[in-house]
């Protein structure tokens, strides 16, 4: 190897300004994602086949094809057949925080459908009607039980939030590559770059590990 | 109570109950009259539809067809026709049930799962219900325990916070489906213990049990089911202790032993 | 506006190609990750702390980083670093492969570790040698166990290998793209191109459900 | 022998590599056989030629047009601009042809006034203007604009789209390759060069920095009877009328 | 068997084993001597070290410090100076166990199961070991069940394939833990009836047990442990229907309410 690092060339100005934007849009595809991913979720569980199958065909839409081209699509056709503007970081929340909602919807189906038969009897046998026993066991349990996945999700979003990178919204990855192409340095910015992905996702991924050993832990 | 005497309190007629669309026929007929007071246990091979018995009672089934009254008011019905079963919830709220695996909510700490019910159901003010879940706990030996999270909990003291659970709502009949025989041996009975406790404040009981002693010890009636149609029905002295019907005397010295 | 999707068939060739490409080096990348991530699943339960610790350092790595990165990382600075020169196509295998073989540890090392001690004590019990235990006992039941999720994983994988185009391969998502800019009709390719992936990804989604129940129910867990 | 030429280990390997991003007229792709086609890669074939050995296009963006040939993937990159900072980076060989950026847009867009001649006049905040992610034209136009917003991305293909489906104002281009766009979209697309020029720079081959000077020269020579014959503008108008053949 | 019968087939001596470095002490000096044709049921409170002791003498676990010696060979030894556990891995190989949650391997099939160990561990012909295994069965009545896997069988079956799995390897001693406390009550007797069987061919086995019928009817000799000691060890009479210590009484009383 005959390569000479040079670490200088590397400006981190733009790169924490695009982690920002970057930071920014996995927050609100979040909101988004957990929000009306729960919606999403009653709906394809829906006892009605006509509510139900619309549904379970968008979330299967978006866990079924590349993300990158969930973004491309929505970036260029959305205008293009629907004479939509909006301004590029809408975009990209949007992009994102339908996939989002698409995966988190399965998070919450799986754990809703886990909470066990006998908590509902339960329940009945207490005397509480299909409402309350909807809003105080079902809903407590299966959103504990969702939130290591929740924010598996959110950490994968996260990272797929570079995509965006690839339709021009200024994120850290694009900042990147501009970077990287102005200093013809690839090696360093790409590097830190990379590394500062790994900052941000590396401390949630140990959370998550973290709230799952305590899960089983009370489980058993 | 205001039940008179000579009035049943449950009243069951002709119940029928298959599971998978007729595939599984569970209930061919059960009729059962119990006397307020009564305490009856239930005994039978797996599978023959204790269980279900049980669960029909609490209204936690449909039927196909039959009916059970219950203080005297209908409760379930059903016309055979294939309608929805009529259950009246009102009638409903007056039984209580403990079920063989603990069913306390995990996300409420202990006194939470029991004030739920009264506050949700009653809407009982929070503090009075409070009060008398403390009392319950205490005269159960789990005064330390309310603040407890169910997991933190043994088997034994799971079942315990269950049965309190179920009588907040000061029930007119309580149903035990097995709720010892997911217990360690030695954890069972501190919980016979408190149905025992019950049973000496003449509450009306159906228990399923496979626990010979205790069977002995808290029935005041033992029915012996099988196929789904009751068997055998008398004194536990004459169930358990000298049948009269060759399939009862069978499965009691094969599941208890004790005639060897 | 006014949809067209006859212009579309005039490329029906090109779409194959870059459907080939895609399948190809999913297949490969697929292969190659899934014996990286045994082997890897294999270190991270192994005794030997530094055998533990880099093996663990690379997966969170990956596991850590947008694919995309990766990509651009292994595309223009592996070559730099190790003074080679890597095609396209090997710079992509290796990409993937390594992507693959971090998920696919995980889905590894979750399936070993499910195979409860009692399976372990058993072996001891009945005195099977360390080969059998682990030939005839604990890998059966760990690939088995494994089987749903890595199909998962093999989805995953094909998804992401659309980003392979944003460094130039000519894979299904570039072509289209290229397409698209040629015939001015990006609503029409785009959408196609979309609705391919899908009808690949969702019949291998349903086999993942309809194999999990049948080895649930074989293995009764 | 002590150091052999860059070229005969080329010879050697029996193929040439040329890192190809698209750019109409200089760079095409066809879609449905993935074959290059364009004066650039003309250029190329030809060079092949006289080396006796085959061309392969390696398929790669602008972004990555540059360290692609930093990381050895290719032996020469097409139609890239000459410019100080790349020259730190890599080599180039003799400009084949002078370029100059053109804006691009949709005549019925609101936001571009009419009689816009120079970038000051485009140079609004609110303008979105989309260029080809790590292009000379990128370079340009980022220096030059204060208040637009500019847009960079990976490829012709993008550029071209943000622009159809109006999630950008104007497209930023070689003034060769605008040409294409809008006389392939003439219902809608006009194209201004401004004045003053935005940049006039040599289009050339990019070629490794670990080259001797030596081994330039054999292209800088190829490179320059070609240009001397005016055989580049046979190559070039040849080029063009493809592209406007095959987009009817 | 060839060992004279005044030689002891087990011989235990100060055995000790701690959990967590020595944080919990499980085993506090334990010395039991067994003789061959002995079938000694172990008793006692839960957490007291029972399954411990049993896994030790499989060689599953490591000791703190003591000795078994098997059959007059040493077996098991420790110096307690922190040192590995010596474990004769021959003397192993003639000591068989079945554990409370059947360990069969859920991916191979009844048959399968029975031979593994014969064709991996002795080098068996297949087709030889096939024949023992399927007389092995015939004789458990589970001759039909030969190509079942173990997820189609039902928990009293699993377990009496366990224990021919076991036997297959013609041990010299057999350890039940608990073998049948996972079972439906009505599947237990099925069980205890293999046990039975083999105890009548004068196995030496070391069995736990909480059911009070079966540890009478197998039983040459009970130990009671407690607190990881033996508390009290003599014939079934005595620990069972006299014991002559408090502790042992007192644990009597609550497991089996005999009394009562
Ligand atoms: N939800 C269900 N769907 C289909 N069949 C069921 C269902 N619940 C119970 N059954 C079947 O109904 C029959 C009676 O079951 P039930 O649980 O009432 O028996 P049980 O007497 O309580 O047995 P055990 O002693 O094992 O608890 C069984 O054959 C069972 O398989
Ligand atoms: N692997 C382990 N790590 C730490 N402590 C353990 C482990 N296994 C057992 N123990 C502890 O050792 C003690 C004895 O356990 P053991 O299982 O031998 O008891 P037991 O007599 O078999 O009880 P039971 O009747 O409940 O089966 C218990 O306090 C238990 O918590
Ligand atoms: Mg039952
Ligand atoms: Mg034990």
């Amino acid at each position: 190897m005959n390569y000479t690092f040079d670490f200088n060339a590397v400006t981190l100005a733009p790169l924490l300004q695009g982690l920002w934007v970057s930071l920014q849009l996995t927050a609100a595809a979040n909101v988004i994602g957990i929000v009306f991913g729960f919606a999403l979720a009653l709906l394809i569980m829906s006892p009605y086949r006509v509510l139900r199958l619309p549904f379970m065909l968008f979330v299967e839409f978006f866990r079924c094809t590349p993300a990158i081209v969930q973004i491309v699509w929505i970036f260029y056709c959305v205008p293009m057949l629907f004479d939509v503007f909006l301004d590029p970081v809408t975009m990209g929340i949007m992009a994102l925080g339908l996939n989002l909602m698409a995966f988190n919807a399965e998070a919450y189906r799986a754990s809703i459908q886990a909470v066990p038969r006998e908590q509902l009897d339960a329940g009945i046998a207490l005397g509480l009607n299909p409402l309350q026993r909807v809003l105080y066991i079902v809903f407590p349990t299966a959103f504990r039980a969702s939130i290591p996945v929740l924010l598996t999700n959110g950490i994968v979003i996260f990272q797929q939030s570079a995509l965006v990178a690839i339709v021009a919204i200024q994120d850290l990855m694009y900042q990147g590559k501009t970077l990287a192409t102005e200093t013809y340095r690839p090696i360093e910015t790409f590097t830190v770059v990379a590394l500062i992905y790994f900052a941000v996702s590396f401390p949630i991924t140990q959370i998550v590990g973290l709230l799952e050993r305590r899960r089983q832990i009370l489980v058993s | 109570m205001t039940t008179s005497f000579s009035l049943p309190l449950v009243k069951m007629q002709a119940l029928h109950k298959s599971y998978g669309n007729g595939a599984i026929q569970v209930l061919k007929g059960i009729d059962i009259e119990m006397k307020p007071g009564e305490r009856v246990v239930v005994i039978g091979p797996s599978g023959s539809g204790k269980s279900t018995l049980l669960r029909v009672m609490m209204g936690l089934e449909q039927i196909d067809s039959g009916s059970v009254n219950f203080d005297g008011k209908p409760y379930i019905s059903s016309d055979g026709a294939g309608r929805k079963t009529q259950i009246d919830t009102n009638v409903r709220r007056s039984i209580g049930m403990v079920f063989q695996h603990y069913t306390l909510f995990p996300h409420l700490n202990v006194l939470q799962n029991l004030i739920l019910a009264p506050c949700k159901v009653r809407g009982e003010a929070k503090a009075k219900a409070a009060a008398r879940a403390q009392a319950l706990l205490e005269r159960f030996g789990l005064g330390a325990k309310s603040k407890a999270y169910p997991a933190q909990l043994s088997g034994g003291q799971k079942q315990r916070v269950a049965i309190a659970r179920a009588l907040m709502l000061d029930p007119k009949l309580m149903l035990f489906d097995e709720v010892t025989s997911a217990l360690d041996p030695e954890l069972v009975s501190e919980v016979e213990q408190v149905i025992l406790q019950l049973a000496a404040q003449d509450m009306p009981m159906m228990i399923v049990t496979h626990d010979m002693w205790f069977a002995k010890n808290i029935a005041s009636r033992v029915i012996f089911c099988a196929g789904g149609v009751v068997v055998e029905d008398g004194p536990p002295e004459q169930v358990l202790g000298a049948p009269r019907e060759e399939r009862t005397k069978e499965f009691i010295d094969r599941v208890f032993h004790i005639k060897q | 506006m006014t949809l067209d999707f006859s212009i579309l068939l005039r490329f029906e060739n090109a779409l194959l190609l870059g459907l080939w490409m895609t399948l190809k080096l999913t297949v490969i990348c697929i292969v190659l990750g899934c014996t990286l991530g045994f082997l890897v699943g294999l270190m991270r339960t192994s005794r030997n702390l530094a055998l533990r610790a880099a093996s663990g350092a690379y997966v969170e790595f990956f596991r850590g980083t947008p694919v995309l990165i990766q990509l651009f990382w292994i595309f223009f600075c592996l070559p730099l670093l190790l003074g080679v020169e890597l095609s396209n196509m090997v710079s992509g295998v290796i990409a993937l492969t390594l992507y693959m073989g971090a998920i696919t540890s995980e889905t590894f090392r979750a399936s070993l570790k499910s195979i409860g001690r009692e399976q372990l004590d058993a072996c001891v019990a009945l005195g099977l040698p360390k080969r059998a235990q682990v030939v005839n006992v604990v890998l059966p039941q760990a690939v088995l166990r494994a089987i749903p999720t890595l199909l998962s994983n093999c989805v995953s994988l094909f998804k992401e290998s659309a980003l392979v185009s944003a460094v130039g391969m000519a894979d299904l998502m570039f072509v289209g793209q290229n397409i698209s800019n040629n015939t001015a009709r990006p609503v029409e390719v785009l959408t196609v191109v979309a609705l391919i992936y899908f009808v690949i990804a969702f019949p291998l989604t349903r086999a993942v459900s309809l194999i999990e129940g049948r080895i649930l129910k074989k293995l009764a867990i | 022998q002590t150091t052999e030429g860059y070229w005969q280990g080329v010879q050697k390997a029996g193929t040439l590599r040329c890192g190809a991003a698209v750019a109409p007229p200089y760079v095409m792709r066809d879609p449905a056989t993935g074959e290059y086609s364009g004066f650039f890669a003309d250029l190329c074939k030809e060079f092949a030629d006289v080396l006796k050995v085959k061309p392969e296009f390696v398929d790669t963006t602008w972004d990555n047009i540059v360290a692609g040939l930093q990381a050895g993937k290719w032996d020469l990159s097409l139609a890239l601009n000459r410019t100080p900072t790349r020259a730190m980076a890599v080599q180039f060989s003799i400009p084949a042809m002078e370029y100059q950026i053109s804006l691009a847009y949709n005549k019925n867009n609101p936001k571009i006034a009419a009689g816009a001649a120079s970038v000051a006049d485009i140079d609004k905040a609110g303008v979105t203007l989309a260029v080809m992610s790590g292009t000379a034209q990128d370079k340009a136009i980022s220096a030059a604009v204060k208040n637009a917003t500019v847009m960079r991305l990976p490829g012709n293909d993008e550029t071209r789209l943000a622009v159809t489906s109006k999630r950008a104002d104007i497209l930023v281009d070689a003034s060769d390759t605008n040409q294409l766009f809008t006389q392939s979209n003439p219902e809608w697309a006009v194209a201004l060069n401004p004045t003053p020029a935005l940049a006039k720079q040599g289009v050339a081959f990019g070629l490794p920095h670990n080259l001797s000077a030596a081994d330039v020269e054999v292209v800088d020579i190829f490179l320059e009877e070609k240009v001397a014959t005016g055989h580049v503008d046979e190559l070039i108008k040849k080029a063009v009328d493809d592209v406007l053949k095959g987009a009817k």
